[in-house]
């Protein structure tokens, strides 16, 4: 039993924290908010270059061949920086369902790999909620392939994907579990109409209207019907990265709203020194530490048995929200006034946390999920 | 121990009724909602309820007051929380105006009080400063004697609606050599006074509300000083605990909660109704319990008042509730809104009550700060009320 | 709009007052709880001289006519006093239901008014839980009566009454609101065996076996069938009576504790000196206030309609519950490991505060019917 | 990183469960449960664990400690939990032993460990005074010596099983006059001493565990002196953190929760079984995640140590999840077991599970308390982590 890093994890680490640190402080990353994509092509050749948007994918297909805990420190220290570029959309969500895809499909990996290609998932509808079974949107079967009918909605670097892999009912009634099955659409495909728009944490998202889209049959990412058990997989790997992104996002609050009470004076004193303020940053200090801790969890078990990985992702994703919460209200309460100004960094933090609770379900839904779920 | 309406009272909630549902017409709601229109719309409104009388129905009769019981205040705060309609903004009504009745001469009386009641000025406030926050005695803008004037160097921030005052009312200090509570003065100060420079600041809700104002060499004349000079510290603080009891917001929370639970009843999560989901019943009630006793809270203070005692510090109690309340709903309505509440655009691509959840959520993080932070609060019900040291 | 009390009401609250300062400190209280009765027949006779036990009862059935805000402040100060004389069970649940039964019964009110008579009212079963109208006890016709078959568990003042009021089941199945009827069963009638024990915080109570006990239609509270809202409007009344008990336990635990803390030192300096404490007991000051508050609105509505009073006599169920386990975590934890010794009275006034919780559904029991209520 | 078990590591738990089925067998768990046995079966019991090499895990190999591995400590606890069995008392083997083995001579260590290994002595603490409470360093007992001996006079408070000890180890104070963590030395005193007077203290769970032990004249050898005299405060000091880490009680925590499921289960309102009742469910998985958490973080807690790394004040965070969870599960259980959770009598009129949770809330209210209160847990992790003044 360990909790160690391996060299190469250690190195991976730095590199990002590098990059976090020189190329990306508050004032680069407000740039990059201010781009019309959401992101920057430059950091994203940065990332190819240095072999990040490799990491998840196996050797055979030209990647790193990483695990589960790679991408995590990668999250972990992206989380710091508040990076926007669209690693969970491209290279985590689009990227592992090419990996569970044919092999058609996977060899766009490649493309994702050096970086000339993003990509999008488009899963949520306007009625669906976090219910992943929930799909409206239809795939009527079309000679060798289908015509794609329905919306989604907030899709991660939808507006600027050149690909997309789209969940659709191709038999079954809206709520069914099976039924389901995805396809990979080019964005620029003949119905396909996008509604670019901006998130609170600066992400640049989309709605997306599909009016006929056609599709053949080697468009059909995995199984005929089976979608969900594909869905649900990879975004269980995407929550273990975005809570590894969320323990970045907590301590660096933490420590940001411990180093400020000890400037700042009230009343003559650091209010660092009130022990009531301490107290609650003790509760903030140990919410981090909690969170981290099931982060390291569900990173162990991912190699375990599906019933107790389950549990354990959505026991981080139940702790990333509530904890998460704490963290922020605090971080906002104890820095007062200038707390709530946009040009401090803060409140970037505090935003962003809250749209991962609310990203693959927020803590409510994680919680109820979980307690079916319970042995 | 009575709490049921008189027939004076149920023919009272009608009066009241009867005027919102005339007086905020839809015309006048959609020029609130709209930021070009705002501010001529707010004015419009408080002369609207002025002409009825009603602006201020908490001064003395002789300045404009109603004489309202305690009963009266509670329907009129209910009815218009339930229609929607907009409080009066407090910065003349409710913080510059009683400082003005209770401290100043008649002069300032007679020139400012009635202006005030018809929101021919628009007020703001300037008492916190740069690096001050909750320890507001702490401030550093001064004023020095100067003839008949006063010349006013420094700078108040957190200045709401500065953008569009006519006026501001501040604690500048006038001697340092004291402890901080002394040499403090009570000024009023003209917006268009040479020297005064509004700064925005954009708050995380992505809107401009709040100021800096700066002041450089701002001349302000000696008649334009509340009662003694040295002595604003006293006056101000007199009047504190009336802002925390407004800061409570019992009405506007028990219109917010009704509002969720309807959303909610619409709003489906597997293709079930929000509002019949056992965690969102938790939280919703949770809540509506702790405000529906707050509710009987502020009825209680608010009949102590009418038998004359003064708010005290269990006003603190009303503030620190309140405002958690407050937060925990629009915590609520953006869970509720799920992944739309997180959408900030322009355009209208998810809809208007997950917009609301969002600016709400961000503007209302303020309210444990401001009016004093609920730590201070703490900080007084612990040393006046539970005589802790 | 008022919240005060009358002249006769006040001097009522000085009289309960005075007899809990003169004769019921903590030494004389646990004296009490010694003996086998549960409670003292000599006290008992006192409440009778004073007039107390004829609060709640009409005048034409020879009672003081009072209403819901005198035995409120009563049983408020009874509260601060720990005091174990069975003025609910007798009084306000056993009284209460005679109070709507029929003139034969209502005969009876005279002898509980003179302190002569001891109720009980049992309802609760082995596997009913909080659910009222849960009852498996039979009640079978037999004749011009009935004949009873069942247990009833934890009947309050059950070991010493004289008469009970048993909750049976006439018609329908164990789970149904209809079909439940009310009879007056004298308790040492053939059949009844009663176990009298001790609950945690002193009661004295019993568990009732029913076996053939034979009763007459006369026997019969309130219509056949009927007798789950007559339950319900006397749990109602007595679920508010006993918050007022909570809010004079809370108040006296919550002025305990502060001044504990200003006496106690540590590490040099009273302990109530430190913010973080300070802090906390701001918290039970509120949550002692807000209680407060839902009690008088609870004692306010009772005239309102139906619906209203129902949603605030569970509401304040809720915050005695919740706010109760605040106030009894505080006082404990802030006395430290005096607080948690038999002979300090700190445990006890906490015992009793978690007694109520539990009395007639605690806090999630009826948050969950609160929410039911919802409009 | 990686948690997975090793052959050797699912080698050693397959022994564990083999050792654990034949010695805790059901006649000792009849024995342990019953008042008048426990005291001899729990020696008893120790002494099983002993023959297997097992009492002392944690200490040096030399002294006769495991060696474990962090995944073979982790494995024991778990499989001792799972299995019901009690942990050894802590007084002999995880307090005084400790400090003898650090600080002790080696005629110290030759006397006092085997015996301790194989509870032979039972001990009890004597750390706490009346009116010191966390502020342990302001004890009063003092020692002076006389000859070869030290006279000890004084009174120590809360220490459990007291009634059984044949030993206790005391803090005492031996010098006056310096800062108060100065001048405190570390003795060990036989309880068969003239002048030791053991008083009863009944708790709120109603039982009589803990204890007040006064000291008239006590006459103690010097030789009973661990280290030198004065830095008593040192030993005690630095072994406080090891305490504080066995008091998170993970094990045991995930031994209740699954009872409780399991209660709840078979438990019934309106006829459906309460574990299917969504606020049930609610209150249980909130505990559940955090304890998931903190089996981690107390995981990571032992990686570290494993790796040479003393525990430090993370060991706080420990202790102060650890008890929360222990008293959430406590009001949890209390609260599934309805009306019978207040029944308080010898005879049987309830369940056995509800007399448990009556008696498990009541005396776990001091797990927040002792071991250095929570409260001064916070300041710890807010001193030492936070660099906080």
């Amino acid at each position: 039993m360990n909790f160690d890093y391996t060299e190469e994890q250690n190195m991976l680490k730095d590199s990002v924290a590098r990059f976090v640190q020189d190329q990306y402080d508050f004032e680069a990353r407000c740039k990059v908010a201010a781009l019309e994509e959401g992101y920057s092509a430059d950091n994203w050749k940065t990332f190819a270059e240095l072999g990040w948007l490799s990491i998840p994918f196996a050797e055979e297909h030209g990647g790193f061949g990483g695990n589960v805990v790679d991408t995590m420190l990668l999250m972990e220290e992206l989380g710091k920086g508040l990076v926007l570029e669209p690693f969970l959309a491209t290279v985590v969500l689009f990227g592992g369902l090419l990996s569970r895809g044919a092999a058609d499909q996977q060899q766009y990996i490649g493309s994702v790999i050096e970086g000339s290609l993003q990509g999008a998932f488009a899963y949520a509808e306007r009625q669906s909620r976090f219910n992943l079974n929930d799909v409206a949107t239809q795939a009527i079967a079309n000679g060798d392939g289908y015509r794609l009918n329905g919306e989604k909605i907030v899709v991660l670097n939808g507006a600027v994907a050149d690909k997309l892999i789209v969940s659709a009912r191709t038999s079954g009634s809206q709520l069914d579990s099976a039924g389901i099955s995805l396809f990979l659409v080019d964005a620029n495909a003949k119905g396909v109409a996008r509604q670019g728009y901006r998130m609170m944490d600066g992400q640049k998202v989309a709605n997306i209207l599909l009016q006929d889209v056609e599709v053949t049959s080697a468009d059909l990412v995995g199984e005929l019907d089976q979608g969900l058990a594909l869905m649900q997989s990879v975004i269980s790997e995407a929550t273990v990265a975005v809570g590894a992104e969320a323990v970045g996002i907590m301590d660096k609050l933490q420590a940001t709203t411990v180093e400020y009470t000890k400037t700042r004076e009230q009343f003559g004193v650091a209010i660092g020194s009130f022990q009531a303020l301490q107290h609650r940053m003790v509760e903030m200090f140990m919410a981090c530490e909690q969170t981290r801790s099931l982060l390291y969890r569900a990173a162990c078990s991912q190699s375990a048995d599906q019933a107790q990985a389950d549990r354990d992702v959505l026991a981080l994703k139940v702790m990333v929200g509530r904890a998460g919460k704490l963290v922020g209200d605090e971080a906002f309460q104890l820095h007062g006034g200038i707390g709530m100004t946009d040009e401090l960094d803060v409140g970037h933090y505090v935003k962003r946390l809250m749209m991962i609770n609310t990203l693959f379900g927020d803590a409510d839904f994680s919680q109820q999920r979980f307690a079916e779920l319970a042995g | 121990m009575d709490t049921t309406f008189s027939a004076e009272d149920l023919a009272f909630r009608d009066e009241v009724r009867a005027f919102l549902t005339e007086a905020y017409d839809d015309d006048l709601k959609a020029r609130l909602a709209d930021k070009a229109t705002y501010k001529e719309a707010q004015i419009e409104w408080q002369r609207r309820v002025n002409a009825k009388g009603w602006a201020a129905p908490g001064w003395p009769a002789e300045y404009g007051g109603c004489s309202w019981s305690a009963t009266q205040s509670f329907i009129y705060e209910n009815e218009r929380s339930a229609a929607g309609a907009p409080d009066m903004l407090p910065f003349g009504l409710k913080m510059v105006a009683p400082v003005i009745y209770t401290f100043g001469n008649d002069e300032q009386k007679q020139r400012f009080l009635p202006r005030i009641l018809n929101s021919d000025d628009w007020w703001c406030q300037g008492y916190s400063e740069p690096g001050a926050g909750s320890d507001l005695a702490s401030l550093k803008t001064r004023a020095e004697v100067d003839g008949d004037d006063y010349i006013v160097n420094g700078a108040k921030i957190w200045t709401s609606y500065a953008q569009y005052a006519d006026w501001i009312f501040c604690l500048v200090r006038t001697d340092s050599s004291g402890k901080k509570q002394d040499g403090i003065s009570f000024l009023l100060i003209d917006m268009k006074t040479p020297g005064i420079k509004v700064n925005p600041i954009i708050g995380i809700d992505n809107r401009h509300t709040l100021n800096e104002v700066e002041f450089n060499n701002v001349r302000v004349p000696k008649a334009n000083l509340i009662g003694e000079q040295d002595k604003g510290w006293t006056y101000a603080k007199a009047l504190l605990a009336h802002e925390r009891t407004a800061i409570a917001g019992v009405a506007a929370s028990k219109k917010e909660l009704a509002e969720i639970r309807e959303i909610a009843g619409r709003e489906l999560s597997g293709g079930i109704a929000l509002s019949s989901d056992p965690l969102f019943q938790k939280n919703l009630t949770d809540i509506e319990i702790e405000l529906m006793a707050l509710e009987y809270t502020e009825l209680r203070v608010l009949a102590k008042a009418a038998s004359g005692a003064h708010p005290g510090p269990e006003s603190s109690l009303l503030k620190i509730k309140g405002t958690e309340i407050q937060q925990a709903l629009q915590k609520l309505r953006l869970d509720v809104a799920g992944h739309y509440a997180g959408i900030q655009t322009e355009e209208a691509v998810g809809n208007e009550y997950a917009d609301k959840a969002r600016v709400d959520y961000m503007y209302g993080r303020a309210a444990t700060v401001y009016g004093g932070s609920n730590e201070v609060q703490k900080n007084i019900i612990a040393k006046f009320v539970l005589g802790l040291k």
